[in-house]
């Protein structure tokens, strides 16, 4: 039994091909499995406590990032619509649960062929016996699927119907996340007979924690939702000029981050699914590309527009943070300081290109952090291995690396642009522009953010 | 002199600013400010309790100028703010006895601009 | 040892008679443990040393939702009394504290009868040899106390003397809830001869986390405080309509709902008290009806009030939490789903009820979070048993529930009623009228929360 | 190799003299360790990952305290300086990981004598193999790290230059903290020949967590910074006597404090490096010490200013945090609460002595809290030992106590006075007067913090 | 056609919105302000060091009237803002020139309204 | 009886407020103001687009003085604010026609102090 997890989760997985073999792995060890003696099945039963404590724990931290994005998309946007981005934030999460409790976890988990599930554990019904793991398991994917969720909220703040925004969330974790999430991770969870890994992980790709799964799959559906809204009244003047809109609570963004910082402890950790060694490597790397990512979109910030930019250092942090995920357990240190450092640099030229060049308005910089940096972290990896097997090719698997996340963003954004697009021509994708210019908290809440305070508002 | 006072919707102010540098009037003073009139307000609600919001959001633009400068400058400002909708604002004038500039000691006409 | 572990705290126990037969089994335990093998007993310290792990880590998100309270009282009420709602959070937990290491855990915890506990443990001067779990019960048990203490300050909001609610804060935590919380939860640490179980958890009273004993012990003692208190001046107007009076700052308040929420993964799971396999089921019956009593709260707003209420909503996050409180660990998932989506629905009903019709002024909503779905959850945990035993019934449980819940209200209403008045009529439970209009901030503490702010202050 | 881990932490260190003997047990065990049985083994290995598996997350939490810090400096400052208060704190976290990470963890953990380490482990390169903790434990200490730093930035708010504060962060994480840590923890980690513990800790000075290592060492370069850099403009007045500079967010501060509050339990428990029966207990004297702390604080200002003053309470949570660190693991329950309860009386005393005594400028009374307090709490634990040694004498204790805080403020305050005047005779330590007047976040970022806020400021 | 200005306390907004619409005065600006006059401050303490506080909060009111409503606004006024405690506040009235609707361009008497 | 309505520096107030209490003008209205002059503004930026800000943040004084005041006034604001750099501010008077006390009724000269 502690074969079979430690096997299905890629303990220490420094790099490609253990993972391909896997799933024949798991296959071969529930025959080979013996009665087990009294302290092995004593061991296997302690261990798998340990693995469930640290895996829980992990979960809540993934879990608490939600309110870190809340945090930072009202920071990061006017206070006029602040109500109405707490309100997507917590809505998307809410209803996101329930439709990955309904189906999505079936999709990505349950039985199946290597391009979709969805042949058990609808509803988590029949699911009690699945793994060791157990509900843990279920947990755990579901406050991951709520990151995914919740990061396009904050590209399409601000001129967005609160209606449309519901459906939107319950399409996308109930099935755009789940099925390309099986592609890679359907694998992580076998229930034997029926089961089956899917091609991405078949392929040999590696995505530990979720760079492609996750973020790139939120960032590109940012990316559509962005471009199918339109940006916000006077965000582009008369000639196509960027204006800034700025941000009217830099103090909660910044502590929005700071929980972000704080929760990906649990996401990347977390992902190891078990409480070994290996948890406090992967707090490392973490740890170092955020402080590298930071660093490196500072001193980016800093060449570019002559000051070290707050909201930008902050959007380093979480590009260091996004690109590191993928790796996060096969890189080595000054890999991941390298990765974090280049996606910080990364993230401010980003956010330059979509504003001022491609002008699409993303007003937190979603599609940047999580999009670009997430694709970047996954190719990066191949390039830093810690300990690569003697037989490691960084360009072959660089092939990989590309088809993943090329996929992921075929996948991911042309969802998005048929999703958006069927409710903008069906419900309506954007309000009207009178409750815009007045704010989504009155128009769409009836509500006010800061009720008793002066508010400067001519934009 | 004439001291012109002005309530407007606050997303005008660009416009209106803008208006006024093609007028040649580089100078004023703007503070936030709720007004009632014609324009009908809207409701609020808080936890289920109904609230009729009827002080909406307003500018206030304080503008001293010269005799000479007075029609152009509320030419200019109705050429930013008017919509035509309910709400658009007033313009106020009233005369300006005295105008000091602090930093030079100028005053009258020449403290103005 | 392991034995009287698993026994002593209700690990997976699905249904009621497995807790009446607990406190005999801890007894039986005692004398028929024979010298374990050597693999038993490293078995036996590495799992508590895991339960200590789980349960040290649960307590301090436990703690952490005193944050949360904090936040979601200041945002949901004005900003020239902010500093107040702090500073009684903030002594709140402390008072309480102390209260509680000198003689709240003793008569919860401590030997005695099934109606009052006090007979050890005062000061935890003699505690040292009392479980395995130690200490780390201790401050799980204290963190829950300071739980209970917080809740009532939301529904003074804005109009109590800081003494009198530094005066309360001591006699919540040293003896109201400690007494019933004995009857409920006695059992739970025994420290064999001398010690008894209470007279609920005799009865198989269930109430897993604390939707009776935690949660509805703070709402109604905030009833009895609301009631004692009346109405804020212009809560209420010449003819008896409801005002609104808006909170100052909604993204401070959401901020403390998900940390709230994040906290609650300590509550729930972490009153398994063990590191197994459990923790990861109740996770997600918490996380479901977490979501879904957004999801009601925001339908019931929605449909009554024609637009999704932000507060209501938030609300409704916090209600499907309490309601599930109680049967998180034995309900089904789609019943989960059902008590939180009707907890959703019943809190904005209860808060209108109390607002508008019963002319109770709550600003935060505490009564009807706390005391009314905690009541709910406690009696709807009944009808949604996972895995009941075979003569289960239904409605014979019910009625131990209500036997319960119906102590709870009488218990704590009656306690607050006494208190506050006995309060009211020695030191003064109300500010004057002066201090009230110009804010607590000033009056009571010579601050300012925001200074430089430009408030408008026209209530 | 449990031998090795539970002597290398002084689990359960009630006294001294354990703690001198670490060093050479640790040899000896080398050498004794016979094979172990499998059940041995297996023992150690999931002890092993109980210890990983707490202290990874304790290191998240610790973590944490920089969103903590972060807030409450912002909360304590003026509006105007918010932005910068934020990058600071973002950044000296960020620079001190990279400074940690290339040379501090080397200096304060790697091989060397009892004065100073450095001859391994630079950049993590030769790390791998050092304990069985392994990561985790660089982690751990890397967090440890970032708190020292952040101390800082609240005592030169609102008149430091940004690139000054950069080049102090990365000194303060490389140089001067892990060289003074070496002294006292430098035995906590020992791979076996050529490493060597410090000298204080050779001479049994006590400091389980680190009011003294961490806390002490921020404070007194705090106070450094403060006299190198003088005043704010207007804090003092032409006759020198002070003038307030509220802060202007005090529910953000006060948020701050829970966050730091919440992330102690991870600060000294954590300290542990250990899941065992301990870490309850730590919590324990932790949260007792705490809420005494902020009753001390309280009525002292009662009695001092006529009100409970709402910014000296929160400050006096944080003194009496402070003041237990050291002693957490060794002072009885009641020796927690009376040192919590001085510290917060001592915390007041110290802020006013410091403002209106020696006219230093502290906005946040950084100097106060950690230096004052840390070095109280430090001294105070002689008197409250909970289980003495037999031959345990207090005084003689106090004696190795007093020369450990002595050395600290000596060491860290004089090279905070070499190392700010270094910096103001060289780049400049100030900003320019009208850059303060108009606000840093204008002049050092370009950005506003509150965007569309009224803010009145005459200051 | 006079403007006139009035300092109440903050308080009284509500009071004094009702008096003046049953004087059918149903137009009005409102800003934050800050006064001291003899209304004595009060003391405010951060960390140990005592501020006094005198500037208080206040409201500013600004109405626009044509002739025949300058008494019933100021006796609507002080209708709704006197409670005969010292900063009750004061009603200036100045002289206005002219007025102007943004919207229509109307102009004197007609645009007041 | 005379308005005086004075922009300043936000930082020039407690100057203001002393130079005032010495020449014995206690009572003043204070507002949160913008404004753009001669004073240049500066740059912002906002997540890498430049903003140029040009409304600077000033404070607006509002003081009510009987004629024998005016001058005193005039230089107690004056002597408080002047810093001899762009952007000191103005100061404008408008003749006030009617003061009332909203607590006792007074008007006029009586009402002013
Ligand atoms: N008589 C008045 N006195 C003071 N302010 C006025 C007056 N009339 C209008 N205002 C200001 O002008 C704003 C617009 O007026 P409103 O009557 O709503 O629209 P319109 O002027 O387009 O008819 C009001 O909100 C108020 O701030
Ligand atoms: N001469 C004045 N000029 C400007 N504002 C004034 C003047 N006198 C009073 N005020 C305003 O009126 C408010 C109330 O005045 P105060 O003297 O305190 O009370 P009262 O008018 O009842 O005697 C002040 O806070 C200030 O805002
Ligand atoms: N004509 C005017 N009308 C209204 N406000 C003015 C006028 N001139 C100046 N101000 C106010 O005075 C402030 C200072 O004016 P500025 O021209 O920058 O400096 P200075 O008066 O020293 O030449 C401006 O920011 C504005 O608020």
């Amino acid at each position: 039994m502690l074969g079979l997890l430690t096997v299905a989760f890629p303990v220490a997985g420094w790099c490609g091909d253990e993972a391909a073999a896997a799933v024949d792995t798991v296959a071969a060890a529930a025959t080979e499995e013996a009665a087990p003696t009294p302290l092995e099945a004593a061991k296997t039963e302690l261990q798998n406590n340990i693995n469930i404590v640290f895996t829980c724990v992990a979960a809540f931290l993934v879990f608490f990032m939600q309110a870190g994005f809340a945090a930072v998309e009202a920071g990061f946007t006017r206070a006029k619509n602040a109500c109405n981005i707490i309100m997507k934030n917590v809505m998307d999460f809410s209803i996101g649960t329930i439709a990955w409790w309904v189906i999505g976890f079936a999709i990505m988990f349950g039985a199946g062929n290597s391009y979709f599930g969805g042949g058990s554990h609808i509803a988590a019904s029949d699911y009690a016996d699945g793994s060791s793991l157990n509900w843990t398991f279920w947990i755990f994917q579901c406050v991951f699927a709520g990151t995914a969720a919740t990061i396009v909220s904050g590209a399409m703040a601000g001129r967005t119907k609160f209606t449309s925004y519901l459906a939107y969330s319950a399409v996308i974790c109930g099935f755009i996340y789940p099925i390309s999430g099986h592609w890679s991770w359907g694998g992580l969870f076998s229930a034997g007979e029926g089961f089956s890994a899917g091609w991405l992980w078949d392929a040999g790709f590696l995505d530990f924690a979720g760079s492609t799964v996750v973020h790139s799959c939120g960032g590109w559906l940012a990316l559509a939702g962005a471009i199918t809204l339109g940006p916000r009244i006077g965000k582009y003047g008369p000639n196509g000029e960027s204006k800034a809109i700025p941000g009217h609570n830099i103090p909660l963004a910044s502590l929005g981050v700071f929980i972000l910082w704080f929760g990906w402890f649990g996401f990347n950790p977390g992902s190891q699914t078990a409480g070994v060694v290996e948890i406090g490597y992967i707090a490392m790397t973490t740890n170092l590309a955020a402080a590298a990512g930071a660093i490196g979109a500072m001193i980016m910030a800093w060449i570019k527009f002559g000051k070290p930019d707050t909201s930008m250092t902050l959007n380093g942090v979480l590009a260091g943070l996004v690109a590191i995920t993928a790796g996060c357990n096969c890189v080595s240190p000054t890999g991941a300081v390298i990765i974090g450092f280049a996606a910080g640099i990364l993230v401010v030229l980003a956010v330059e290109f979509i504003d001022k060049v491609l002008k699409i308005d993303d007003p937190v910089g979603a599609v940047s952090v999580h999009g670009v940096c997430g694709a970047f972290g996954t190719l990066a990896l191949c390039f830093f291995q810690n300990a690569p097997a003697e037989d490691y090719s960084a360009m072959s698997q660089l092939m990989v690396q590309l088809q993943g996340a090329g996929t992921m963003f075929i996948w991911a954004f042309g969802c998005g642009m048929i999703l958006f697009n069927l409710i903008k021509y069906t419900i309506g994708l954007r309000c009207s522009r009178d409750e815009e210019i007045r704010g989504l908290d009155i128009g769409e809440h009836g509500n006010e953010a800061y009720a008793g305070f002066q508010i400067f508002i001519s934009q | 002199m004439k001291l012109i006072t002005a309530y407007i919707q606050p997303e005008k102010l660009n416009d209106v600013k803008q208006e006024l540098y093609k007028a040649e009037i580089h100078k004023m003073s703007v503070t936030n400010a709720l007004g009632c009139g014609q324009q009908k307000g809207y409701h609020e609600s808080y936890r289920g309790v109904d609230m009729e919001v009827n002080l909406l959001k307003k500018l206030r633009i304080e503008i001293a100028v010269n005799e000479e400068f007075v029609k152009k400058t509320i030419d200019a400002i109705v050429a930013g703010a008017r919509t035509g909708n309910i709400g658009d604002g007033k313009i106020f004038v009233t005369s300006l006895d005295e105008c000091y500039r602090i930093r030079t000691g100028e005053t009258g006409k020449d403290a103005i601009g």
